[in-house]
């Protein structure tokens, strides 16, 4: 499978950058001629998503909202398949004990990673040289597998 | 964060200018709806319609607000979502929590 | 001066692909605060068609619009300065060629290094590892430097 | 690419329902504009009313059909440019070999 579209991206560890990822995210989904069963905006969204809640979380909890560290992303985009990974500079966490039942609807907080599990076909967290990497991937073959690039 | 308020009668319009709602400003959020709050004001619509992006960290903030309007008898609902904001909700359950309505106009009449 | 952003894009060597690389150039430039004595609307223009310009001389002269090749780009940004690199994969030119007149207004083409050396405070051309690289700089400080990053 | 174009007196008014027009799209403007000569039409207004982004390779298929236009005693004249957009016409001297009107009906009442 040859690798269409690699952007990577190193920003400083600040809230302030999630729309810039964000929107970057939305910019590779609208290089996407044909999508997924979603409607193009519905994948936009989600893909903003994820490294939202990706990117917050390794500022928050990994790199503890310290303005010097960076947060590295990456985005690879083939034909059918879609990865990103949020790499952080924290002491790591067991995603697993995050399970995938829905929230309890009373937290204000405790949703992020549900969402990218509910978004993504799969999701892994593991060490990396500098540290940790929150990998995430998501098929995007059509039913009928006429999938292409615009 | 660019916040609007409208004083009703039976509620105060709490309307978002925002085109996202993240982890950036979701703590602002929170404390433009305490500060309504602690002028005694618990009963509040927030008007979602320049909302084009929630995440998580927003979803949240209107979760925290919702149980402290409840806390003082008070009530906060929801206006003008979009359709991607409004799926957000579904996904997490919150449409279960929260009363939404599709105007200002309808939230205003449901206190 | 710390490297506030790194944004490293590899794409096929497409035109179709002009769209995504302009549209990340106009995403950096919102996340500046302020801006250079232009209106942020211009900068992100300016961004945009630099970036269109080099990238599609990449595609066109250096990579002989051969769809199996990449084109590389990467963006930095820190406080007050922007640079942009463009490499291709082709036999190089020399770009002094290319003088700073402005192009005869009666010809059809020619006018994709003016416009990057109008609008840009440096440009090199010079061999690298695998090709080329145009080194596109640019300063961001304001005439007050009170410039800051959003 | 997407054109609609419309037959008046004087002009054709071809229109471009493009936000961009670059090195991926200009070769078919060229080729429009081509068949509108072949069909013996050579007074011609472009409105770039929809066109937010112009690169050089879009600058130079409007001198090609400009080029062409004159060959065959016509004209193509341009209306509706964005400010950004314009600013590239002043900044490499086009504003000088184009007449460039606010509106189409400015454009064609100028035939
Ligand atoms: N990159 C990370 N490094 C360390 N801990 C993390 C990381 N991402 C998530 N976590 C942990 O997982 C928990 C659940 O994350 P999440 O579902 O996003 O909810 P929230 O961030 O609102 O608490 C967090 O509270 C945190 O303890
Ligand atoms: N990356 C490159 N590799 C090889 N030649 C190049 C490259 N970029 C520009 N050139 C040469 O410089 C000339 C001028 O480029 P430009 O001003 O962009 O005009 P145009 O591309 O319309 O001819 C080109 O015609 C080409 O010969």
């Amino acid at each position: 499978m040859k690798n269409l579209l690699e952007v990577d991206i190193k920003v400083p560890n600040q809230t302030k950058y999630l729309r810039l990822i964000g929107q970057i995210g939305e910019d590779v989904a609208g290089a996407l001629q044909k999508f997924n069963d979603s409607d193009p905006e519905e994948l936009a969204y989600h893909i903003n998503l994820v490294l939202t809640e990706a990117m917050a979380n390794a500022i928050k909890h990994a790199n503890k909202n310290d303005p010097n560290k960076d947060v590295h992303i990456s985005i690879n985009l083939t034909d059918d398949q879609l990865w990103i990974r949020v790499y952080d500079q924290g002491q790591g966490f067991d995603i697993s004990s995050a399970d995938m039942q829905t929230p309890d609807p009373e937290l204000d907080h405790g949703r992020g990673v549900f969402l990218i599990r509910s978004l993504m076909d799969s999701v892994k967290y593991r060490r990396c040289k500098k540290g940790n990497v929150l990998e995430m991937y998501k098929s995007l073959r059509t039913s009928c597998d006429n999938h292409s690039v615009e | 964060m660019i916040v609007t308020s409208k004083d009703f009668d039976k509620a105060v319009v709490m309307s978002i200018e925002e085109e996202r709602l993240d982890a950036h400003n979701s703590n602002e959020l929170k404390s433009q709806l305490m500060n309504l709050f602690e002028e005694g004001k618990s009963n509040i619509v927030i008007d979602l319609q320049h909302v084009r992006f929630i995440d998580s960290s927003g979803l949240g903030a209107l979760v925290s607000g919702f149980k402290n309007a409840g806390s003082r008898e008070g009530n906060v609902k929801l206006c003008g979502l979009q359709k991607q904001v409004k799926s957000m909700f579904e996904l997490t359950r919150l449409h279960r929590v929260f009363e939404i309505f599709p105007s200002e106009e309808e939230a205003l009449a449901s206190f």
